[in-house]
């Protein structure tokens, strides 16, 4: 779809609202108001909403464990999922599932997930029943490079091309599984031949840079829509937080997290829009400010939300309750 | 008279039946359609319902296991099929961690309808990678139902009733029950999940038994009649959620109980059910100690003798059933 | 007096000194090399041993538990680290139908010494898939062992004698237990697998608990006292093989038993240890119900109040102790 | 290593013994000797001998759940091998593994496995052990085209490439998984392509033609003992029988089988080595008299060797006992 200055200022919206929620949930653990462990996707935000900016509202996500802006960019109310950030009995899942495993079903996000390439076979799952459904929707499938080491991928990837689902398997290579380099074992450019091996397309993009992200992800999701069949895709980025709190970064030097910082997907997307006069600076600068009030207001929400009753540990575990 | 089939047309009964009734119902797993299922449960289906509802997959048990799983997230209801339970291992992750949990970790707001269906056991010298029964792995998951029937009438009734369930159903059949015969309605029927069943009334000694062990357990009841031992056998039919009342007043009734299962004792399911029992109001009226017979500590081996001997057989069981009856322990 | 080190150091350093003494030892998972692992437990071996010998894994839990496997096969040692209990899950298959079984299935004729380590329990906020217990599922297998310590000097020397086991070892680790201190010799030395140790001498009432919940059992115990009740705590150490002797024993000597652990109760350790005393000759001694206070029916929710309401606490395990002590059930 | 009349005839028997064995062991199953299952693997066997020619005695194989074939090639004592098949106290598995699990870890054969893809993780491993170990010794890792589909199959490849172990992993695609068609996901020159994308490199040859199994087989087997790692290989092949006892042939036409049947392995290599004049038609023909002479043998030792003693049933479960 044609750039125009409304979705320009949306994505970008939606991009800064990613980096403030991250960078407000760590201001959050830093002073002890969560507990637990986080994944930042800061770095990460062009494959988020480049990938996502291609579905109608009625279309499906699957997140993964560093899904923040892959909530965000579905549409989440950042109240919320703040909320539920902070384990708040009125978040999207009571307080139950916490920063991995914000999910809204009702509203397309079928979830984050705790285990690495779990989501994928449910994947396969959600795309046999859109097919049974008839109903012209897609999901969108995230993982990590990790992920794709795992059995499931394998196996997901084998049914999912079996069956020609409705599915835009989407990974988020951001170089490394924690401390694993994904060169080790492949690049982007190899993850995506297995596309063809496995009887779909594959192609790997510049995750850093939204159009090209937006451009290839659309193509696929218009052929899925179509009833053409999944494909697979690579976005090539970097996260540039540690994995999760308990990472030293030990791995990696800083040239290379520098290297990357100076790729920031946001000041792409701000610098080729204000080329292509689609936005001035001011305007930008607004966005960015309305953005971090958003998460402020939305943090303000999630202090003052009531925590579960102790009382309703046992709700849910089982259907009806 | 009602008619006669066998546990394995009646699996197949409740499967068409359900499938005709509601077109969200379908069936995956492997070699499922033509072939008709390793032991020809699904056999015919493929013909009737077609490919886009009998769907055959590749070996890919965490990969179908989740397909049912992500295909019940969004409002299908899946019957997955695991050819043996021994592979049961390889969808556990799926099974565990994302049906089970899901409901729970999304505040309530999922629902994961989907049956699980797998035939376990041994005595048919298929060795130990197709003999195993570790039906306790998932009675020990909060989020799964565990169903484990004995004759052709409970098999029917209560996979209708699992097919209908909101949650995640773990459906564990049992190979050497396939072709037993027993009768049952033509018609659709339910059996909640839940209620167990008393197979047979008595009053010297209560047995609670699972899967083919029911039918062991009534084949030494009736030897043990004739010795003027009146056993009472229960079948709990389901696992999780357990139906502890029926048990616990059996047991309040005979004084004595024995608990008899094919899965291996140490860790097995036959522990939960003395747990049950021991910290229950039964704990009172027992005459005796709560004793298990169950299989023995090895893996099920080949050869046909061994095979036979790694599980209780009736023999076993008479003579465990007389020896806590006249308290010669 | 000894040196003071925490669990997580005492788990290093049984591996170090193992490697350092037999070089068919090594150690493989993911991040475990330059990362230190996950909770740093193998941090700084990858400088001293090299990436021969410290295998960093990409995310492939069902490989490198086979892989583990396949070189015990032929003669090494190895020791595979599973990130999170919750993932052992992807793992069972390589270590249930493989691992465990090989040495019987080949009659005898082959050796799997190895030892899979891995973290359980909840405490850390980390949620449905990062804080689950299992146990049972492996105690549930014949040609496993599983061991579950508590203290520092217990993981020294379980884990040295699990590493010099000639069989399959499932060695389960507690997080909220890698930083407690206490004391641990620095040379090697070995505890026996299948031996447990009364971690608190008492004479109204035996608490049999596990990991975590020892601890927990022995503050409660302190609390108790003062109100003049006198606990004993069996620390079973190793859950498979079972030292049947000691818990029966000390049952005998009480006449009441609480027994204790974070995973579920329903289908859990808790079920096994019930019915072993039940079936004993403990229960002609007991003054009454053998009770379970176990994990909720519940998978573990995010929100911290709800964690720590899901498994039990030092205040639960008094109230029930209490209870039992003074028959008020 | 150059085809001399020895290796011919030496070939030749293990062929006709395979094949032997099989027809055997059908027919002790419908005479209702044997309870329990089996899989015939007549049709492949110039699949097992072409590539365990190519190995040392002291090195190893790992099989699969249709393995009779490899542990002949390997060297089994045919007797021993029977009595396993038989059940049999004296047995390579003293009875408790069956037509399914019969290994010899001392001569090299390190077992078949009744978990489709369950021998590829272990490969990986012993892999990583014989590196260890450094005595230039290489595993053969069989699999079936069923067993390409599973998660095992993907993690082992991954890190088989990764410690580039001296294995070398030989698919024995014979077209169908139980009734599953390979076609459906792949053939088995999309599964040697994947060969690249785990690091070895990846080919697929004629099953049926002995000589050039072992001729690629050879090539993989010096690479790994010389330390240059792993590889993938792909014998296309065909079984003449049903998957198992069960099997009713439904999903194949006889056409097809006919003409599989019609490029017998063991026809081919009998012309072949008569054309070369490495043997003589009399020859070939005593050399399939002896190794039925010889499979019968086995069958009387398998009948008149003793069962297992009930007493024994827990032994071998723990080490020590
Ligand atoms: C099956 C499984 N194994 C291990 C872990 C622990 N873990 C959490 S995230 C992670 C790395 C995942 O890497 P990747 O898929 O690339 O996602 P990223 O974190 O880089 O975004 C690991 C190993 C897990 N959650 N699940
Ligand atoms: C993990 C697993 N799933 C299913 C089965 C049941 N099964 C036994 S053999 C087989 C087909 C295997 O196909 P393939 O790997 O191609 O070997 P083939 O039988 O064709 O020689 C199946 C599905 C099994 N043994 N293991
Ligand atoms: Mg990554
Ligand atoms: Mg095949």
């Amino acid at each position: 779809m044609p750039l125009t200055k409304e979705l320009a200022a949306e994505y970008l919206l939606q991009m800064y609202q990613i980096r403030a929620f991250e960078e407000q949930a760590e201001k959050s653990y830093m002073t002890g108001k969560i507990h637990g462990t986080m994944h930042l996707s800061i770095g990460q935000e062009a494959s988020a909403v480049g990938s996502i900016s291609t579905l109608e509202p009625t279309d499906y996500i699957i997140g993964h464990h560093r899904g923040h802006g892959l909530c965000i960019s579905k549409g989440a109310d950042l109240n919320l999922m703040m909320a539920e950030f902070y384990g708040k009995a009125n978040g999207y899942c009571r307080g139950r599932g916490g920063s991995m495993h914000i999910a809204d079903v009702s509203g397309g996000n079928l979830g984050a997930n705790g285990v690495v390439g779990g989501g994928l076979p449910l994947a396969v799952g959600v795309g046999i029943g859109l097919k049974a459904q008839k109903e012209n929707r897609v999901l969108l499938a995230f993982f990590g490079d990790g992920a794709a080491s795992t059995g499931a991928f394998h196996e997901s990837m084998i049914l999912a091309g079996l069956f020609q689902v409705p599915v835009v398997f989407i990974c988020e290579n951001n170089q490394y599984a924690m401390s694993f380099p994904a060169h080790k074992w492949m690049d982007s450019e190899n993850l995506a031949a297995r596309g063809e091996l496995y009887g779909m397309p594959g192609v790997s993009t510049d995750g850093n840079d939204l159009l090209s992200v937006q451009k290839v992800v659309q193509q696929a999701v218009d052929r899925a829509r179509a009833g053409k069949g999944p494909a697979l895709i690579v976005n090539d980025t970097y996260r540039w937080r540690g994995h999760s709190k308990s990472d030293r970064n030990r791995y990696r030097t800083q040239e290379e997290i520098d290297a990357w910082k100076a790729r920031d997907p946001i000041l792409k997307f701000r610098e080729v829009i204000q080329q292509k006069k689609l936005i001035t600076e001011e305007e930008a600068d607004q966005i960015k400010e309305q953005s971090y009030a958003d998460i402020e207001a939305a943090r303000q929400f999630a202090e003052a939300s009531p925590e579960p009753a102790v009382e309703t540990l046992e709700e849910g575990v089982y259907a009806p309750w | 008279m009602v008619r006669e089939i066998t546990y394995l047309e009646a699996v197949r009964e409740a499967m068409t039946q359900e499938m005709e009734r509601d077109e969200r119902v379908f069936l995956i797993g492997e070699d499922v359609g033509e072939y008709g299922g390793a032991f020809q449960v699904s056999y015919g289906m493929l013909e009737q319902f077609g490919p886009d509802r009998i769907l055959d997959t590749p070996i890919t048990e965490l990969g179908l296991t989740g397909a049912a799983t992500g295909a019940a997230l969004i409002g299908m209801r899946p019957i997955a099929e695991i050819m043996f339970m021994d592979f049961m291992t390889l969808a556990s992750e799926q099974l565990v961690n994302q049906a089970a949990k899901l409901r729970f970790m999304f505040g309530g707001n999922a629902t994961v309808p989907m049956v699980l269906r797998t035939p376990a056991g041994s005595g048919t010298g298929a060795a130990e990678h197709h003999s195993q029964s570790f039906e306790n792995w998932f009675v020990h998951v909060p989020g799964l139902k565990v169903v484990m029937p004995t004759t052709p009438y409970d098999v029917k009734g209560l996979l209708i009733e699992s097919i209908r369930d909101d949650n995640p159903v773990v459906f564990i059949e049992h190979k050497l029950l396939y072709k037993t015969k027993g009768e049952v309605p033509e018609e659709p029927y339910t059996i909640p999940l839940g209620k167990a069943d008393i197979k047979r009334e008595g009053s010297d000694l209560t047995i609670v038994a699972t899967s083919v062990m029911v039918k062991k357990s009534l084949e030494a009841a009736d030897q043990l009649a004739q010795e003027g031992i009146e056993v009472e056998v229960v079948d709990p039919r389901t696992l999780r959620p357990l139906d502890t009342e029926t048990i616990v007043q059996s047991v309040k009734k005979t004084g004595k109980v024995l608990i008899v299962h094919e899965a291996v004792k140490t860790g097995g399911f036959g522990g939960e059910l003395a747990a049950v029992i021991a910290e229950s109001e039964a704990f009172g009226y027992l005459e005796a100690p709560i004793l298990r017979l169950a299989g023995c500590e090895v893996p099920i081996p080949y050869n046909r003798e061994l095979e036979y001997h790694s599980v209780p057989q009736v023999e076993n069981i008479i003579e465990k059933a007389r020896a806590i009856v006249q308290l010669k322990l």
